[in-house]
């Protein structure tokens, strides 16, 4: 048997691998984001982080706001319920508040592609066509993020390529784990497969530990080899408010109530002091939303 | 049936755009909604393929409030992933039709949703792209949708090109690698139905009875000369207002933001 | 709901869409090698194909010992027990016996990528670096199957590409499919996902057809999504005497046999007379096999 | 124990290879066998990776035929496709050691699996390359495994270089874009044990007890002088030689081709 990979809290994770001034490459595509994750790196008042994440979403928003970000590459940032404007992601960028990170953008594709080259120790891929797009032509920290090349086939026709994106560690939420590290996923994976494959060093956050019995009776569902796995975060609804196929619904009302009460300064640090400094951890947050809201979004008992 | 608002008439008529048992790719926001209204009326055999790799082919028991809320994946036959959604599925032509939402976007279809003004001191920050720029870039049969109705809405050129449409004019999507045939080829707004002129740009075929020529080119300011024949989009039907009626109760239950005068 | 796909029969699907002279991919990669649909390609004498193969295996060797094949592009062609040598296709190559198929050779990492690019709508994709290997040097019908880029990036490596491969017509086996085409397969999935979306058109020869709602408890597996399928062929025990996870286990005895059978012109021929004409289709493939051979064989109630 | 046949000699050194707990990428053959001798020895946590996708981390109820047999996916932790094989985890480097058949293999590690003679009217049709390419070319750890103990099976130079060695001489991967730090690094041979020497090639470093350099030399021809002095292998152990022969029963089971004068 292989050998067993070392799990740590949350709050280990953030304080052992999360320094102030971090790269890291934070999983989810608006549905299975790490919250959890975020909220303890608010919790311990992280600075100067290079985040990368494929969709924004509610996460960068509060990391954002929280003045946890000094470097951020995306495909987008929102609020995807209603949807909300992203309140404080926009007054970081629009009006540098609390401070303005440096940014870069890609589209979904093309950082998908990117993502590939990475995980598949390749220089580049070929991408979507972009030349002139906005990506294309407003670069800011990453002069080289795409690049054309000429087709050596045919006749010679511009080829879009995105450069191999390597995050210097990747924190990845999944539905289960067993003890050795294999990572599984329910539902669709969007860039997840290759986001992970290219991270030099791999953390997975999982709902559940499961026998590792369990996870070899569906090996097709296994995202991440337990070899690649650095460390284990077990942590129960970490996703939420985004949603974890066949284990909860993603909590719209949570959306809109983040939208608003952060609508202002006062009203986002009125959350941060409420959700995530008052709440100590994980299950504080979740013993402040309550059981019966957690009870109406589970999900187990119908995908499983 | 009780008068029939702007923007019920536009969702009905972005619902008519989609065709039955067509694979078609649906961005986030009135798209899915359009789609859904679809499904209850003329197409029931629709396939909607989101980015996140999932396939919608048929009613889910609740509408998503956006293509990564996993409500739609509730009975998918599959779920894959952003590769197969955006280039296998999408790139590689086995979608027919696209549907983007397109709040701001121009003569020639190209899309913003990233930043009114400059790029680095914003005026309006907005999302950025997501997958909307491999919508646009290769979305075969591509349907921007656009709720606005004043020239804000619909500039010349675009700030900053998220989704590329046509860029700056004929041939230059060719020139720099694009596919061939894609690029938008109607632009569905409050308005009326414009389709794409490659000399023109967006000009429209046909508009919502009541709509003026002066009042349309009051909003897409690069209008000339009205046409000597206009036509009017056909009054929706009782069906149509009551399957998009239905689907916007779903949608006020999904916590959609809506129109503030739209009735209950 | 989607529209139907069309069942047709393995003698159908030959007749219909496999005349003398097509290119066709056939899936399979030493597991899951579509054996049916080769022995009715044997039984109807098609003649003058053009085949792609990643895995040759037992279904190359007997197509080309048939004399079907006129072009053959592969990976590897063999007998993987024992390992037998395929005799069949050392015949032909070495001594032109039936005939000798024009060849042309990718490695597994290369074609996997071709067929990538293919499946992507991409001109090619980079790949394994192979530059002054054979594959690189010997090039008899795809004189442009391997190129090299120089990357826009960094200092300017020299970077393999392997150009788009578009089959015509694919052919895979699957485990389970449903009434609209919906693919799911078990286990490995090597480089099927890709060789299927390379195809313009497919078609998935399934060991069964399950309830739509069996398919999407479990839409995590299936590989190609029914709205690309062009027809579908019922036909348990496709793959024997290769493996299919979950319904079979490899045929070893049948690979050796195979192997010890066709080592000569005349073995061969006395093969296909007993075990292809003579059976007249799959269902009597299977009883000239006999149910015990076939219960040993079975796993439906293993990994079920 | 009785007398240990150089098969099992072979087998045997070829285990010793395997490191406990490394992710080892094995291709085809006895390196499949090797490596279950391993695991019943010194590597019980030795992590298999095979070119289909499977990940193998413990002792399969069954020997696989080939890394396609599925026995190999029997209690897998994942299974995944060729792409996360050879380039997630082989050519991004997460492999930390590769096994590979060589049965005609030259003097700088490249390894022909395709033909001998000429490529259009061969002499011997091999099957081909599969993965091995990409095992040479970018395996970490290379280990080439050869039964040979002929000189055929060591030509200075290849007809066909099915997995790129270190092709004609230093610097040459380098030169071509092949990723720095890879390339075999082990021949093993029923002879003995050979290491990369860049200026020389593989030349000894331990002969199996009992060969001499004049044997070792008939069958490397590019040898020189017999060096000073010259290691031996140490002698199998009890334990290895069981291990070993309880694998071969396993591989007669599984139709393995085996050496006639094996003892049975």
């Amino acid at each position: 048997m292989p050998r067993r990979v070392p799990r740590m809290s949350m709050r280990e994770l953030v304080a052992d691998l999360v320094p102030d001034g971090q790269q890291l490459l934070i999983g989810g595509f608006a549905f299975g984001d790490p919250m959890a994750l975020a909220h303890e790196i608010v919790r311990q008042r992280r600075t100067g982080l290079d985040v990368l994440k494929t969709s924004g979403g509610v996460l960068v928003d509060l990391l954002v706001g929280a003045g946890c970000v000094a470097e951020l590459a995306f495909c987008h940032v929102w609020n995807s319920v209603g949807p909300e404007p992203a309140h404080a992601f926009r007054r970081a960028v629009e009006g540098g508040h609390p401070n303005r990170p440096a940014i870069e953008e890609l589209s979904f594709g093309a950082m998908t592609m990117g993502l590939a080259a990475g995980a598949l120790g390749l220089p580049f891929m070929p991408t979507t066509p972009v030349t002139l797009s906005g990506h294309d032509l407003v670069r800011r920290r990453w002069p080289d993020k795409l690049g054309t090349v000429t087709s050596p086939f045919g006749d010679g026709e511009l080829v879009s390529v995105a450069r191999a994106i390597t995050p210097r560690i990747g924190i990845f939420h999944v539905q289960r784990v067993d003890e050795f590290g294999n990572g599984q996923v329910f539902g669709p994976t969007a860039e997840l497969r290759y986001a992970i494959g290219a991270c030099e060093r791999i953390v997975l956050v999982a709902e559940e530990v499961v026998a590792t019995e369990v996870v070899r009776e569906r090996p097709e569902l296994t995202v991440v080899p337990g070899f690649a796995v650095e460390a284990v975060v077990v942590e129960p609804w970490a996703a939420h408010p985004t949603d974890s196929s066949g284990y909860y619904r993603r909590d719209l009302d949570h959306h809109i109530d983040y939208g608003a009460a952060t609508a202002t300064v006062e009203g986002f640090e009125d959350y941060v002091r409420d959700w995530i400094d008052g709440t100590d951890d994980h299950p504080g947050f979740l013993a402040r939303l309550g059981g019966d809201r957690l009870a109406a979004l589970a999900l187990r008992d119908r995908w499983w | 049936m009780s008068t029939v608002h702007p923007f019920e008439w536009f969702l009905i008529n972005a619902a008519r755009e989609f065709r039955d048992g067509e694979v078609t790719f649906v961005g986030f926001h009135w798209p899915m909604v359009a789609a859904r209204i679809a499904r209850h009326l003329h197409a029931p055999d629709l396939v909607v393929v989101y980015e996140c790799g999932i396939v919608e082919d048929r009613l889910t028991p609740q509408l998503s409030t956006s293509p990564s809320d996993l409500r739609a994946a509730v009975g998918a036959p599959m779920c894959g992933g952003s590769m197969d959604a955006l280039y296998s599925w999408l790139g590689r032509g086995r979608v027919a039709r696209t549907f983007l939402e397109a709040p701001i976007v121009d003569r020639r279809g190209n899309v913003n949703t990233t930043v009114v003004g400059d790029y680095d001191r914003p005026t309006v920050r907005l999302p950025g792209s997501g997958g909307g720029t491999e919508l646009g870039s290769l979305g075969r049969g591509l349907v921007l949708l656009s709720t606005g109705d004043r020239a804000r809405a619909y500039p010349e050129r675009v700030d900053y090109v998220t989704s590329p449409g046509h860029l700056s004019g004929p041939g230059e999507r060719e020139r720099l690698g694009y596919p061939a045939g894609r690029g938008p080829e109607v632009l569905l707004t409050p308005l009326g139905r414009l389709t794409f002129d490659s000399r023109e740009g967006f000009v429209p075929a046909a508009l919502r009875p009541g709509v003026s020529w002066q009042e349309a080119r009051a909003c897409f300011r690069w209008l000339r000369e009205e046409p000597g024949e206009l036509s009017e989009l056909p009054e929706p039907t009782a069906e149509e207002v009551a399957a998009t009626r239905h689907v916007l109760r779903e949608a006020r239950e999904m916590r959609y933001r809506l129109p503030a005068d739209l009735p209950a």
